[in-house]
């Protein structure tokens, strides 16, 4: 999102509604609206240019909750709206909001193809491993052999994996950051605000509700200073408080002593980000949060008002006399 | 010029051409199309491909026919029977010649009557020679081969080359049957072909070659001609109903000043609505070609709601597809046109055939009470009349619009009157920019519409959603009484439409017992079967609906005025259980589940056996 | 058991629980529920959740309601308006106070009347005391809290889950208030914490805490009993209508000697279908969760094409988006079941509220004409016999079926007798293994049923699909009349299910001038405002239906027998306009879309006006 | 598919039916559906155990041609009712046509999650990167820039990479071939059809009527032993007449001389697999065919059968009398 603007100086709370905020007390959607809510004062745009477009779901309730326009869709179907919305109006700058069963399931082809066409625009995927809206049924993103009210004997789907998914489907932007990180989730947005095209985020969130402390084993704030490997363009990817680091080998990355490492994080190697895509807890020592993967491409939207202009300039004048007047036409008096 | 024939005027022709897939026959048939029209004639066409996928050479399943019907009268169908066929080889000559009017004419290509293509047919030997046939039709066979390889001998084009311009050939011949303008003809090929000026010139050649044929061989006892019609002054263009309609979507566009994003998911017969508006990015009119049928809806509906006019475009299952999101866009209250171009059904059915029976899925196909505007072309021209119409409607009242065509409308083609650009009405928009006293379901007094307010206006943030909304603020809102004030006042908006339709137009005999009712494509037949029945003295009227939902005013009363209502349509009686529904009137049904648009005579019959068994 | 206070005898009780969506009341109220049912009453009972999420502590929006009725008689609904209020905090009394009957008893926690909590709902001051209501109700303040403190205080218990168990002490206040049997509550409590013995302990500690406050505080004048009602002998069980409903496909599965297949995709109010479903593995009942409304029934299309049973289960907005699948399943004629359990529409609208606005798309949703087989289940335990019967009649006729359920029936509850097994009709199946003679189109001469071939079986290998096929082979096919006779015989098929149907059930007074028509989960509020109004002398007639397609036999002599027809349902006139149509019978509508059942009241107040007016 | 049976001996004609091939003539179709008749034949099974089940499309007709029990569902959706199908009774050989408009459009989302759930059939993804069917608009595997019916002045779109979004999806099989090359087609399907799980196959499959010769430059008799890789197991992955190879250096192919090639062909290597997909010609300078990914994971059915038997030998004897008496039973005599 680009296109720079006369800077405007807003505070979080303009960016709040008079709205009771209805999530369960202690649900991981509090931190994340807070934070979206303070980083957007720091952007220097307008409320009036921001539009949140959501599926349903619990995550799916955030346009409610800012003070910007929102369209509260169906279910899935977001990436469709905001496609639409962009191809009318480029100029917005356009957020949508999902969760794991909104993107993965019932929507998992509008965000492929959201990705592959690179709309420029931010989609945050609220990852809580559940269906939270509906009480608590596995969803794709569910560990296999997870017990829930739908799957009384534990699941027998191997789950898809939100970051090799966007990488297969042509994201040009993914990153993963944590709904009790505020840090580095303001960082990743700055990220992903910033780049041309469409910005995956995974924000791993707590349901405190019907799957709490899914991401405990590496992402809480006592573990992920063991666990989770933040990659930073042209460092090393370093985790055990900078004790090891994991060093791509013949496709795969293994966690060695940090001094051993000789891989620096490199965000346009698909190859790469693919490795870690792969690597999860606790299969693999450390789990990678931040920009995985980032390039840059011609966006959607960009070829369309390319195309626009181009086509203008080639056409007739677009009068409703040359409308009717095509081809062969012939007078009766 | 000098002839060798006599030269018979007639009143109308019916011309069926029929060959493979392959053979060109939907070109041959435009072309002459194209030059009866140019030449004044009122002209209609049904166009009918096989089946969806190209069948091998040679097979009745991969026959192409198109059927041209021109006049020097008004004419509102492509006819019944043709009175001239031509047959480009045995499967197209055996699954046509049963249609063709006794003592009709049939120009038959015999070089492609072979042992095996008689074969693959089921003929043990041609049947050209048929002695029941011959009594039966005036059949011409010409070794169409042997004359184009001859025309085309020094041009160094391979046989396969060679073979494809036998439609030029034929098309060469039907001009000079009919005295059309060959110049015109010419011209066309030039720049048809302005890139490959090989086939230019060896196009030209055989077109020609097959027009100094009929000239010079005696196998013709005459040619025709057919007057140019007395039709109503002004300018005139033929054009195809998918055509018409996207020119009617454009039009509007234009006339209101916004721009239009159409969403679409290619699907027969609807994908040349998006071919045909892919074309007119310079009006601002915009494509996308979606993932699927539902992601084409919510591009349309994300379009309507940046403050563009969202369309998009379908057939049946697409339709099905997308019912959730048409909800949605009725409860958020946007403007958004839904064509749905109709075909056989039920599921895949007959996908290339005409068909009526997306009626009630239009009407009651998405979850909870979610009434909609319904309307339908009744002909390829009307189509810009529709498509003009629904976009006026949806943005008035910012509801989406279902406009109803289906694949007779679509692909049929006739002479359309360029309107007047003066009388096309203003298309009025709600757009809103001042926040002053904002409230997202405030309504117009008048037509209970919502301001449409676009993302980017500042002070006017606001949230709008598929839950239930406050009838004021627009905050969800579950106070139980509420949903049902909105829920009345939504309905309450479509049926409120009604004020925008005239009475419906009633047709001929209007004193007598008998009216019959329809919509939609059947238009054609059912007028020319009103006329014909009134010419026996059966005192028929005729009335046709434009809108469906609402219904007309004073339906209610024209309905009840006639002893015996028939509602003619292309499915098992769908218009008919609305009206029985809403106006409790026992109306009879005729329908036909075929595939195949009504013919007149059947339609006549019926009421001539309405009539018996009413008098009776 | 010594008491201080008298026992009254009384006939029945409408309790409602109410607090926020954190404090239980769901649970309280299922137990309550089950107490009363065990002790013979005929329940009912209406649990009302809020909204989606749960909202913050303390606000309106997150209350969460749960209404019982139990009695001696036989009742039919939850009752209009409750006798007791159980308020857990300020928001809970101010939604609900207003609902409570004059002079009934409000229970109120009174800890949770706070400065902070009154804030939150707009109180500026306590109302507990506020005179007008004190004299409107009996209003019961108690210190919950610090009973609930005083009972735990020993046992190393976190704030936290001494505030959770505060249910527990409501409950057995309530019990002691009714009479309940405490023992089987412990036991109940112990086997439901067998793993968590920490927290059974403090709960029945809370539990008898409450009871003993009954027993000991002066501040109820007297206790209740409610009489077992006098119901037919049998075995009973409380059942709500989703779980009633499973066990109806479950038997079914297990009678036919089939698997059986549930693809789904969780919704409310559905979902419970798929967990109670994810049960019965070890019946050969197994389910998917689809990625997808589409693909859940997808799942299910497929199961059936592999012989066994299909079923999926969804709402309204999952409706919409079957409607092309459910072409497929009508076309290629396979059994399929497709539970619909209606929310509130359009669009995502209310979805933990009830409503009956899917009718007509459950009839009409899809393209082309695609007739399918629908019924409706009527209470809670009739879920059972509707969907048993929607297996019967999908199996013996190769169809899909839609069966219609709703919010009210899924959630709510009441004592299921259990049914006689020898008397559940066998479910037909017809598979084939005999490759001799077959057409895959061939049909039963009475059911017109196709045959159900496996893939799998020897020597009958054979393709369906989408298309249209030939009417014997089942071969693609394209000509007109096969198709017209396809659709025939398809729609005929369906209308045959007539044949099942036994002719409506009239009830109350036969011979007076008014007839109350209804369907599904009305039937209740129905019954009873017809006892009532024939109380008041008012002549009036009641027919449920659980057929909508086919309409049952007969109903056309019973709506011509009566001069006022008032068809009640919960959405805006839909099955008012299906008998418009089918009988050509001006019916008059009383519709409600509020997203709750109709009160008694509102249908009897409509019936006198109805027969005020016609009188008139 | 690996259960064994008493082997059958069927000719290719047994798995032709009678009914009319309605391809337009060339159409890369016919040689697939040769191919697949002939290798049904030396699989040693019944007719009566396969099931063709297809979507919409040119395609999709193909059930209507096999000898077999055939199922032409509805556009995009035969993932879905072979998963059915397969749950149903496992037991049977369910292939999956479909094309890469019915797989990659509309289907998208019954792709993603066949392939992460591991139901074990063979699907055929018949990619002429063009909508036939339609009549000829770009699909979502055309090139960017294409010109079609509703692409006057070229598609905007980016294209899918089938192979990178199988992986990304979790396929544990994908594999690529030709429908001009009989021979390494054969070979592919045996693999597939072996492979327990979901094997996915790309055949390139030219419409000659909408989108003649679009794999001509590296595909073709003549063009494929220059340019593409046909991979093999172990062995490095040359091309050229063996002149050259593709070497993986640092998550990169690059094309090398054969005898610098350090790297053999790993299909278990994901990242490598993931590398593999990126190549596409001419950016590359050849294009691998042949198996690119394998790996063995438990299979849907698999899992669900036994499932099955835990539930039955755990649950109560499930007679109608127990389905009815669960819970508080009471007696009113
Ligand atoms: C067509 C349709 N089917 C089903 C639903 C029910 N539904 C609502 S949200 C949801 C899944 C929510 O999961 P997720 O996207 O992970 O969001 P969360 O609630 O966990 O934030 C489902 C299945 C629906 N709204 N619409
Ligand atoms: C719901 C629905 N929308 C649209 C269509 C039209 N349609 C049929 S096949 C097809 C695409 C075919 O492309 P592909 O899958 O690549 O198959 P091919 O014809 O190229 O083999 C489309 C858009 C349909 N059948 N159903
Ligand atoms: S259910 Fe889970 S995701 Fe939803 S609001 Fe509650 S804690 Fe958050
Ligand atoms: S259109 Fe293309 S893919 Fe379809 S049959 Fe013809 S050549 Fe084959
Ligand atoms: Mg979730
Ligand atoms: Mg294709």
């Amino acid at each position: 999102m680009p296109e720079t603007q006369p800077l405007v100086t807003l505070k979080k709370k303009d960016f709040q509604t008079d709205n009771d905020v209805r999530w369960c007390p202690g649900c991981g959607d509090y931190a994340i609206l807070a934070t979206v809510q303070k980083y957007l004062a720091t952007t220097g745009k307008k409320k009036e240019d921001f539009v949140f477009v959501s599926g349903i779901g619990c995550a799916a309730r955030f346009p409610y909750y800012m003070n910007t326009y929102g369209f509260h869709t169906i279910h899935g179907r977001a990436p469709s709206i905001a496609t639409g919305l962009k191809v009318a109006k480029p100029e917005l700058d356009v957020w949508i909001i999902s969760g794991d069963g909104d993107s993965l399931s019932i929507g998992g082809n509008h965000l492929l193809h959201i990705l592959r066409r690179n709309l420029n625009v931010v989609i945050l995927l609220f990852n809580n491993q559940i269906y939270g809206l509906t009480k608590g049924q596995y969803s794709p993103s569910s560990e296999q052999g997870k017990v829930t009210k739908s799957t009384p004997r534990g699941s027998i789907d191997h789950p898809v994996n939100p970051a090799a998914f966007a990488l297969g489907a042509g994201a040009s932007f993914y990153a993963r950051t944590i709904d009790t990180h505020a840090k580095h989730m303001l960082e990743v947005l700055k990220a992903a605000h910033e780049h041309e095209g469409t910005a995956l985020v995974e924000i791993l969130q707590n349901c405190v509700v019907f799957n709490n402390a899914a991401f405990d084993d590496y992402a809480s704030r006592t573990t992920r200073d063991e666990r989770a490997v933040f990659c930073q363009p042209g460092q090393p990817l370093g985790f055990a408080k900078g004790e090891r680091a994991l060093d791509f080998r013949k496709g795969r990355f293994k966690a060695v002593a940090h001094e051993d490492a000789t891989y620096v994080h490199e965000p346009s190697n698909a190859a790469a980000a693919y490795a870690l895509a792969q690597l999860r807890y606790p299969v693999a020592d450390a789990v990678p949060m931040g920009v995985l993967y980032q390039e840059q491409r011609a966006t959607y939207d960009g070829l369309f008002v390319q195309d626009t202009k181009d086509a203008k300039s080639a056409g007739k004048e677009p009068t409703l006399h040359n409308l009717l007047h095509r081809g062969d036409v012939w007078e009766v008096k | 010029m000098g002839t060798n024939a006599n030269v018979k005027s007639v009143e109308r022709v019916v011309v069926r051409l029929a060959g493979d897939s392959g053979d060109g026959m939907q070109l041959t048939g435009n072309e002459l199309t194209r030059a009866s029209a140019l030449a004044g004639n009122d002209v209609a066409t049904f166009p009918d491909y096989p089946a969806e996928i190209r069948a091998p050479a040679g097979t009745l399943a991969g026959v192409s026919g198109f059927q041209l019907h021109f006049a020097s009268q008004d004419i509102f169908t492509p006819g019944d029977e043709p009175d001239v066929l031509v047959a480009m080889n045995p499967a197209a000559f055996k699954k046509n010649i049963g249609d063709l009017k006794p003592g009709g004419l049939a120009i038959v290509n015999q070089s492609a009557f072979i042992k095996n293509n008689l074969r693959k047919v089921g003929y043990d030997e041609s049947p050209l020679e048929d002695p029941v046939l011959n009594e039966r039709f005036r059949i011409v066979p010409i070794e169409m081969n042997a004359q184009v390889e001859r025309a085309l001998e020094n041009e160094g084009l391979s046989t396969k080359e060679i073979g494809r311009s036998k439609n030029f050939w034929a098309l060469g011949l039907l001009y000079w049957l009919y005295g059309r303008n060959a110049d015109k003809q010419l011209k066309w090929i030039d720049e048809k072909f302005a890139n490959k000026k090989k086939f230019a010139e060896s196009n030209k050649k055989v077109f020609l070659a097959g027009h100094a044929f009929g000239e010079t061989a005696e196998l013709f006892g005459e040619s025709y001609r057919v007057e140019a019609a007395t039709t109503d002054p002004g300018h005139y263009r033929n054009i195809m109903g998918n055509q018409a309609l996207v020119t009617g979507l454009v039009a509007a566009a234009q006339k209101s000043g916004l721009e239009m994003v159409l969403g679409s998911y290619p699907i027969t017969p609807a994908s040349d609505i998006l071919h045909a508006m892919s074309r007119f990015r310079h009006y601002g009119c915009s494509t996308v070609q979606a993932e699927d049928e539902i992601a084409a809806i919510g591009v349309a509906i994300g379009a309507s709601y940046g403050g563009a006019i969202g369309v998009c475009s379908t057939s049946g299952p697409g339709l099905a597809l997308k019912g959730e999101a048409l909800g949605l866009a009725h409860i958020v209250e946007l403007p958004l046109v839904v064509v749905n171009v109709q075909r056989g059904g039920p599921s895949t059915g007959l996908p290339t055939k005409t068909e009526q029976s997306d009626l009630l899925q239009a009407l009651f196909g998405r979850n909870g009470d979610a009434p909609l505007p319904v309307l339908a072309a009744k002909s390829p021209a009307d189509c810009f009349d529709a498509a003009y119409e629904a976009v006026r409607i949806a943005t008035k009242y910012m509801t989406p619009v279902i406009l109803m065509s289906d694949g007779y409308v679509a692909n049929g083609s006739e002479p359309w009157r360029l309107p007047d650009l003066q009388k096309l009405k203003a298309i009025e928009v709600n757009v809103r920019v001042e926040p002053e006293g904002y409230e997202v379901y405030q309504r117009d007094e008048t037509t209970l519409a919502r301001d449409w307010v676009i993302p980017g206006t500042p002070g006017m943030e606001h949230r709008v959603g598929g839950l239930e909304k406050d009838s004021l603020s627009g905050e969800v809102s579950y106070v139980p009484e509420n949903h049902a004030e909105m829920c009345r006042v939504r309905a309450e908006k479509v049926r409120g439409v009604q004020a925008e339709i005239d009475a419906p137009e009633l047709y001929g005999d209007l004193d007598g017992d008998t009216l019959i009712v329809g919509w939609g494509g059947t238009f054609g037949a059912l007028r020319q079967a009103c006329d014909d029945a009134n010419e026996e003295g059966l005192g028929v009227a005729h009335c046709h609906l434009r809108w469906i939902h609402p219904f007309a005013p004073q339906l209610d009363a024209i309905l009840k005025r006639y002893r015996n209502v028939l509602v003619c349509e292309l499915n098992s009686g769908q218009l008919a259980f609305l009206l029985r529904a809403t106006f409790l009137k026992d109306v009879k049904s005729f329908t036909k589940v075929e595939g195949q648009p009504f013919r007149i005579r059947e339609v006549l019959a019926e009421i001539q056996k309405l009539q018996g068994s009413s008098n009776a």
